[in-house]
């Protein structure tokens, strides 16, 4: 029971970071489908920055350094999206399919490159973080917290926050329902989209650091990381763009998500005898079902996915 | 002159030469991108490996060799042509056909698993894999059409959902001892697409077939359909403005249902004609959805959204794809072809912009050139 | 009458089958065995990674290995049966050392339709060329054996067992570990006490899903040992075993170096890379035609001696103990060799125990 | 000091391929109600928007109270005092009244919001020139008043001195328009100075102190309203006379072609039914007008009668055949024609060519698809290049041009010229004339009475009651989903009209009996 918590608190709060991510990206009118592969970008800064921190840093300095590369490299990766859907109008689930390929065969040349020049021999697409990622881990008996659990609660608690109370994120969002309407009262709309992007890129990319520390102390790039940011983005739209909502609907996902892999531990689920492809599916076919239900009112930000055309009457 | 210069601005301002041009542009970025990423990894390389990718099969000193991967190369092309064909279907229509991957992933399913598992002829079992996938691509159509929900995301689901039930399928005819299936020309020889005597021209590669000349026939059919009918008239129509399409008594639910079932029957067709060439197999175990679908998207876009233009987009596409497995990787290793496709399907986002500007550099040249001639 | 060939004439080529170099598997060993016999030797040494995951795409490297000038070329894997029938009669001038593909292999794809399953119907050398070709496949199932046996000896009573992909060796190894677990048990009189959780990941790699799947069986069911039998995906087993305190048997070679010394109770060995490098010496040597071409060898125990063999326990990270010494394994081994214990290679269905066996087939 | 708050100097602006203002010069006194006037796509919108900073002209500048000021964006505008009600309002509809109103001007206190203040300041403000608002009503749910008033406020708030209004009064009803009227004038005797777009003359007759005419973007001329009569206003805005009064023969009512029993349609935004228990008919030959204040169940009326909604009980018959439940397709073949309220949501493809989108109802018929489905693209081409002829409409490639880039007027001229040349038997035309010039409206009018001089039966839906009194030979005033009076235009005044439709009065029609 202990272990589905675990595991349904790291992976929702893979889903939770990823998803915010998404929502401010949406809510300042930008569609993120890319956050797959922003997410392999940012674990793959982190995943360096643990590999090349010396053994004896402090532990406090690893999570703070760990997740600033993180962050830092998928706002980067990020900014390829924010280019060319806000500077050049360009179709944003178009670039966001072209991030999803780049991202992983990015990531996997990369790091080839860096093994190569290492050691020759070494042609693996694989970064090995078993000290620095030890930081993040504290053992509560036999529960694991991870110090990304609270990050992801903390950061769900600031971006309710962020969006409903303070100037930014009401200039943020009339961005993504009305950008004419911003631009008119004097809110730069190019500004709060990169804005928008950008957030989206730091939090996909510390997303993709929490996934891939969860449960392994070594990450193989070619595998990017599962799907996970397509799962977001349901989440995303579960939680119809609201951050309490997402928080619950991550919860739900991630307890799903949980579930497929520790159902071994429960007799009654084994005596079920399901086939485990049913356990990996259901959080799709969950969501699915869901949204059946929820889009008929669905919400998104009007000016999604909508280039902002100053000239557009 | 003036008559020459106009002429040359006619050209110009030809929409399809624009959509080439730029189409042509991104390649040629994307390929220096590419070249450049292999310099900073390794300098000594990196030419020989970007023109490894470039000749793909004329990587082969041998006529008989080259003929037999032009071969294998147009096999890979007519199935990402399928999915291009696919997406850009969908996108005519204002639809976002995402879900081209998991329409492929069951129409791969429904293929095999009417071949093997229930011995039928390969015209079944590629009707089969069209109307199965189809009828997956009608569910997100009628989800989108019913109840509102993004047909990005259902498609997406989709993806994965399809993924895991072809998997629990066809391990029902997998062989006995891997986790792949039976092959065709042991499993069920009368499923394999009849080779019409193309195999004879590719130095007998066995596995071009019909399915080649049923690709290209295919893009050719929705260019048709799609600006030359009536039906294309009001898919298009619904498209653009559903309300309208009402309003005109247009079926624009319907039409939505429609318009991706025949995507999805499209992406289906791509993986009978694949699945059936009998070129692969398939792993009961896979954890990802392929790729097939996705790079339909890049072939898409690359191609101009234009069916004919898709034929020459697939092509290219597969041929670097194909050809990045020529790069010596002891030097690189084979995502690098990847990534060159990735950062061309990138660049695709910026045609949009880039006639923009080439109209509006035309417009004030025209300008200019009017108040010239004013002047005199 | 063999030509000796020179080492410098010898263009080694590997060509990779579903997996990559990297897979911390036999395409790993095979790679760094080529590697390291070419750079002794002064031989050239390519590998080539098919475009896809299906025959076309492997003998359409081995087409392009041959068009580089490749004239030895090492196809690790029993999916390169497939292109052992369709290439070994098309470059008669190359040697083929074709690690893992077995009879079976080749008759299930040189008969086609009608195959039998049982390649003793069968001429084998019908379906291939046998001058160039050598092939080996190893006894999996007697590592497996040894590891199980070893385990529940060692006082382990709730095994596990993570494959990877279920691709035949991994199979063998596992149903040979179930046996040499229920072998122990059975002679020890605990079969009801002994129990053995048995799945496979799917994939070669671990993850957080497999990880979980781990810490339920070592943390929730008490698992003890878990043999992690499928390249890299031991990350996933020993990140959870360290946890608890639980331990890990590894595989294809000694792996207590990589998963912890502490933690990894033995490894089920194969001894893939002395194969691929006495092949290459006899073809230096000029031995390939008497001793290579044309067989195809079922490698394991060669003798009584543990270390001689091509499927054995290390020797010096195992943690032996009072209950399974190193006399208690060469005794093992010599049974093994003489016939006195035997182990069923059949991997078509889960074998017969006395201990429960829990099959939870696929994690993804 | 200078006389003037405002003053834009020769100032040029262009579009690819247009010039929207070429060489205007405006001046805009203290304490003054400003009309300007001009033709659809005169440049009037692009002008304010110079004004406001959303654009940048080519030449020319702007001087505030005699000092030439550079206005780069929105903020410096305000900065200068200047404000601006577009004509499209520039509202977050999720968001609430007052989250508008601060939007891009909040305090705040380390980053979070302060609304306390602004709710004081906006309930203040609100109080003091009549624009009652409520603060936390969401703008979606609110009506077209109470968003206007809170664009109003929204400059109010700013404290501007220079208030822009584009077209207010195109969406209000008019005692909505009456209040507007009086508020502006309230803001001017405060001393603000005011610029007002409007293409109602009545309008400007009444509240302006000036007017500037602009026509094809250039500069006509500026006269004082004291001296200046509407028909003079629109010659110099048309270049020509414009006739306002539509000329037309008695109608001869025939028979019944659309015989409605107890309509009843629901709503989509409350509770209570939009439509309810509606019966009325339309004979042949007449032009029968329902008239009504905005939001009272005409737009669901219509979409009741085309088949866009599904009806809730009621029957429909057309030309003797019942058509309640009959597809949209149907009622269009069989004699129905529709110009929708909104032509850019329902009326075009916006991204189709004018030749589609004039083909748009009829491209299934066999002049247009031959058998196996393929379409004729000439003839086509052909019936669009008759129809652009005949109907005038103007653009800039002919048939190819994308329905997109043409000007609302001309997109209006092609819907009608689609909608009669399909020879109705009953013509339903939603607001045909809205935000048309005089000059446009003219000409729709024109081919409203021809088509019923035709023998057609006409129903027209119209907010304005202008257009109301001009063209109807029968009135209906619809009043919360019901039809409360039935009237000769030649019989009934404005006035009278204004009481029904507020809802001040009712009474029972023969078709209610
Ligand atoms: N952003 C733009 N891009 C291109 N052309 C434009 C743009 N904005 C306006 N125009 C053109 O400039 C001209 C003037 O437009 P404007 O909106 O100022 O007219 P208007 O006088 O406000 O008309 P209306 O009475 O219809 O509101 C029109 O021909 C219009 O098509
Ligand atoms: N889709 C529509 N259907 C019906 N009426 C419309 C539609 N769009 C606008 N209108 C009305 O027409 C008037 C002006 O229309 P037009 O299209 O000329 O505006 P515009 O010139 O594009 O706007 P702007 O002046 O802000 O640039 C508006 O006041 C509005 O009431
Ligand atoms: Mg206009
Ligand atoms: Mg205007």
């Amino acid at each position: 029971m202990l272990l589905l918590i675990q595991y349904t608190l790291i992976f929702a709060s893979v889903l939770i970071l990823v998803a915010l991510g998404g929502c401010f990206s949406e809510h300042s009118g930008v569609i993120n489908i890319g956050l797959e592969g922003i997410m392999v970008m940012g674990a793959l800064g982190g995943a360096l920055m643990m590999k090349y921190l010396p053994e004896s840093a402090p532990a406090a300095v690893v999570i703070l350094l760990v997740v600033l590369a993180s962050v830092l490299v998928g706002m980067v990766f990020s900014l390829l999206l924010g280019v060319a859907a806000i500077n050049f109008n360009a179709d944003q689930t178009l670039v966001g399919t072209a991030l999803n390929l780049l991202g992983p065969a990015a990531a996997v040349v990369i790091v080839r490159a860096i093994n190569m020049a290492e050691n020759p021999d070494n042609v693996s697409s694989t970064v090995a973080y078993k000290v620095a990622k030890k930081a993040f881990l504290v053992r509560i008996g036999k529960f694991e917290f991870s110090w990304f659990m609270l990050f992801a609660l903390l950061i769900l608690i600031a971006s309710y926050i962020v969006l409903y109370k303070t100037r930014f994120g009401l200039r943020l969002m009339a961005c993504g329902e009305h950008p004419q309407a911003a631009d008119s009262v004097g809110i730069n709309v190019f500004k709060m989209r990169y804005a928008g992007v950008l957030i989206s890129g730091a939090l996909g990319g510390l997303g993709g650091l929490v996934y891939i520390t969860a449960g392994v102390s070594e990450w193989k790039f070619e595998n990017g990381v599962a799907g996970f940011g397509f799962l977001a983005l349901a989440v995303m739209i579960f939680g119809q763009w609201k951050p309490v909502n997402i928080g619950l609907a991550a919860l739900l996902f991630g307890l799903f998500r949980a579930l497929s892999n520790v159902y071994t531990g429960f007799d009654a689920l084994v005596a079920l005898k399901l086939p485990s492809t049913l356990y990996n599916m259901f959080p799709y076919i969950i969501s699915l079902i869901v949204l059946v239900f929820v889009s008929k009112n669905s919400r998104a930000p009007k000016a999604e996915g909508i280039p902002y055309d100053k000239g557009q009457r | 002159m003036n008559n020459d210069s106009k002429k040359k601005a006619g050209i110009l301002r030809n929409n399809a030469f624009q959509t080439i041009i730029a189409s042509l542009l991104c390649i040629v970025i994307g390929l220096l991108i590419g070249y450049v990423v292999l310099l900073i990894i390794n300098p000594k390389g990196a030419a020989g490996a970007i023109t490894a990718i470039l000749k793909n099969y004329f990587y082969y000193p041998s006529q008989k060799a080259m003929m037999k991967y032009m071969g294998t190369t147009l096999v890979k092309a007519s199935a990402l042509l399928m999915c291009s064909l696919s997406v850009l279907f969908a996108y005519k229509v204002g639809l976002f056909n995402i879900g081209a991957a998991g329409q492929y992933v069951v129409g791969a399913g429904a293929s095999l698993y009417f071949a093997l598992k229930l011995g039928m002829p390969w015209y079944v079992c590629m009707i089969a894999a069209v109307v199965i996938a189809a009828l997956l691509g009608g569910i997100s159509g009628a989800l989108k059409a019913y109840f509102n929900v993004n047909e990005v995301i259902s498609c997406i689901m989709l993806n994965w959902i399809s993924l895991y039930v072809v998997n629990m399928l066809l391990t029902q005819v997998k062989s006995e001892s891997t986790p792949y299936t039976v092959d065709l020309s042991s499993g069920n020889k009368s499923a394999l697409l009849p080779n019409c005597g193309l195999d004879q021209i590719f130095s007998g590669n066995k596995f071009v077939s019909i399915g080649l000349i049923i690709s290209v026939v295919m893009a050719i059919v929705v260019w048709v359909l799609l600006e030359k009918t009536k039906f294309g008239f009001e898919l298009r129509a619904t498209g653009m403005n559903k309300n309208a399409a009402k309003y005109c008594g247009m079926k624009e639910k319907r039409n939505t249902i429609v318009t991706m079932m025949i995507a999805g029957g499209l992406a289906g067709l791509g993986a009978a004609v694949f699945y059936l060439s009998g070129i692969e197999t398939w792993m009961v175990q896979q954890t990802t959805v392929p790729g097939m679908g996705f790079n339909g998207i890049a072939a898409a876009f690359l191609g101009g959204l234009n069916p004919i233009g898709a034929i020459f987009s697939s092509y290219f596409i597969q041929h670097i794809t194909s050809g990045g497995s020529y790069v010596d990787k002891t030097m690189y290793c084979a995502q690098i072809s990847d990534l060159i496709s990735a950062f061309i399907i990138y660049l695709c986002g910026f045609v949009f912009f880039f006639k923009l500007w080439l109209n509006r550099y035309l417009d004030k040249r025209d300008e200019k050139k009017a108040a010239k001639g004013g002047e005199k | 009458t063999e030509v000796k060939a020179e080492a410098s004439d010898m263009k080694i080529a590997m060509v990779t089958d579903s997996g990559d170099i990297t897979d911390q598997s036999f395409n790993q060993t095979t790679y760094e065995a080529c590697k390291e016999w070419a750079a002794d030797n002064g031989s050239d040494f390519n590998y080539y990674k098919p475009e896809s995951d299906s025959d076309e795409a492997r003998n359409a490297s081995v087409d392009q290995a041959v068009a580089d000038g490749a004239n030895v070329i090492v196809l690790p894997g029993y999916m390169f049966a497939a292109t052992i029938v369709e290439q070994s009669e098309m470059y008669p001038d190359v040697k083929f050392i074709a690690p893992d593909v077995s009879a079976g292999d080749i008759c299930e794809k040189g008969v086609g339709e009608g195959y039998t399953y049982n390649p003793d119907d069968y001429e084998v050398t019908d379906y291939y060329n046998a001058d160039n070709v050598y092939c080996c496949t190893y006894q999996e199932e007697v590592s497996g054996y040894m590891a199980g046996y070893a385990a529940v000896k060692f006082g382990y009573k709730h095994l596990g067992f993570l494959g990877g992909m279920s691709v035949p060796a991994v199979t063998r190894f596992g149903y040979g570990y179930i046996q040499g677990a229920d072998e122990a048990a059975k002679e020890l009189g605990i079969t009801d006490e002994v129990e053995l959780e048995y799945v496979c990941g799917g994939q070669f790699y671990g993850d957080a899903d497999i990880t979980a799947y781990m810490d339920t069986w070592y943390g929730s069911k008490g698992v003890e040992v878990v043999f992690a039998c499928g390249g890299g995906i031991y990350t996933s087993a020993a990140e959870a075993a360290a946890k608890v305190d639980g331990k890990v048997i590894g595989v294809d070679s000694d792996q207590s170096g990589i998963i912890g010394e502490d933690i990894t109770v033995t490894s089920a060995m194969k001894g893939l890379a002395p194969t691929v490098k006495t092949a290459l010496d006899a073809i230096k040597d000029g031995n390939w035609e008497s001793d290579y071409a044309g067989k195809i060898d079922n490698l394991g125990l060669v003798s009584e001696n543990p270390e001689d063999n091509y499927v054995q326990l290390p020797m010096d990270t195992t943690q032996w103990d009072d209950n399974f010494t190193v006399d208690d394994y060469k005794d093992l081994v010599s049974k093994l060799y003489n016939g006195e214990i035997t182990v069923s290679n059949d991997i078509t269905a889960l074998p017969e125990t006395e201990i429960a066996v829990n099959d939870y087939g696929s994690i993804k | 000091m200078s006389e003037y708050a405002i003053e834009m100097l020769g100032i040029t602006k262009r579009f690819p391929g247009i010039i929207a203002n070429d060489n205007i010069t405006l001046q805009l006194k203290k304490g003054e109600i400003h009309a300007l006037l001009g033709e659809n796509g005169a440049g009037k919108s692009t002008l304010m928007s110079v004004l406001f900073g959303l654009y940048q002209p080519e030449e020319g500048e702007i001087r505030k109270d005699g000092k030439k000021v550079e206005i780069k964006d929105p903020n410096d505008a305000n900065d200068l005092g200047i404000g601006m009600v577009h004509q499209h309002f520039k509202l977050v509809e999720c968001f609430s009244v007052l989250d508008n109103i601060i939007l891009g001007v909040e305090t705040t206190k380390n980053g979070f919001l302060q609304k306390d203040g602004a709710r004081k300041k906006v309930m203040e403000l609100s109080q003091k020139y009549g624009l009652s608002v409520d603060p936390d009503a969401i703008i979606e749910d609110t009506t077209v008043g109470m968003q206007q008033r809170t664009e109003i406020l929204k400059m109010l708030y700013r404290d501007n001195e220079i208030l822009i209004f584009d077209e207010p009064t195109a969406v209000l009803t008019p005692q909505e328009i009456q209040e507007l009227m009086q508020i502006m004038k309230n803001l001017a005797a405060e001393g603000k100075s005011i610029l007002f777009i409007t293409h109602k003359l009545g309008e400007i007759m009444q509240v302006a102190d000036r007017c500037t005419v602009l026509r094809k973007g250039k500069y006509i001329g500026t006269v004082n309203i004291e001296d200046t009569n509407p028909e003079k206003l629109s010659a110099m805005m048309v270049g020509r006379d414009v006739s306002f009064v539509v000329e037309k023969k008695e109608a001869k009512p025939g028979e019944v072609v659309l015989d409605i029993k107890d309509m009843t349609v629901a709503s989509k935004r409350h509770k209570n039914n939009a439509v309810n228990g509606v019966s009325l008919q339309v004979h042949r030959g007449e032009i029968v007008c329902i008239a009504g204040i905005d939001g009272n169940g005409q737009t669901e009326f219509v979409y009741g009668l085309s088949g866009l909604e599904p009806l809730k009980s009621g029957t429909i018959t057309m030309n003797g055949k019942d058509i309640t439940h009959m597809p949209i397709r149907e009622r269009l073949t069989s004699g129905m024609s529709h110009i929708p309220e909104d032509r850019h949501k329902h009326g075009l493809v916006l991204d189709y060519s004018l030749e589609d989108n004039i083909v748009l109802q009829r491209y299934f018929e066999p002049q247009f698809t031959n058998k196996l489905g393929f379409l004729k693209r000439k003839e086509i081409r052909k019936y669009a290049n008759r129809l652009i002829e005949q109907y005038d409409i103007r653009s800039g490639q002919g048939a190819v041009t994308k329905a997109r880039s043409m000007s609302g007027g001309n997109q209006q001229k092609a819907i009608i010229a689609r909608e009669i040349d399909k020879n109705p038997e009953l013509l339903i035309a939603v607001q045909p004339t809205r935000g048309l010039d005089v000059g446009a409206i003219e000409h729709v009018h024109k081919q409203l009475v021809q088509a019923r001089d035709a023998g057609k039966g006409v129903l027209l839906v119209s907010l304005e009651l202008d257009e109301v009194m001009n063209v109807s030979d029968r009135i209906l005033v619809m009043y919360e989903g019901e039809i409360v009076g039935e009237f000769d235009p030649k019989k009934v005044t404005v006035e009278e009209l204004g009481l029904y439709m507020a809802g001040s009065k009712r009474k029972e029609t023969k078709s209610n009996e």
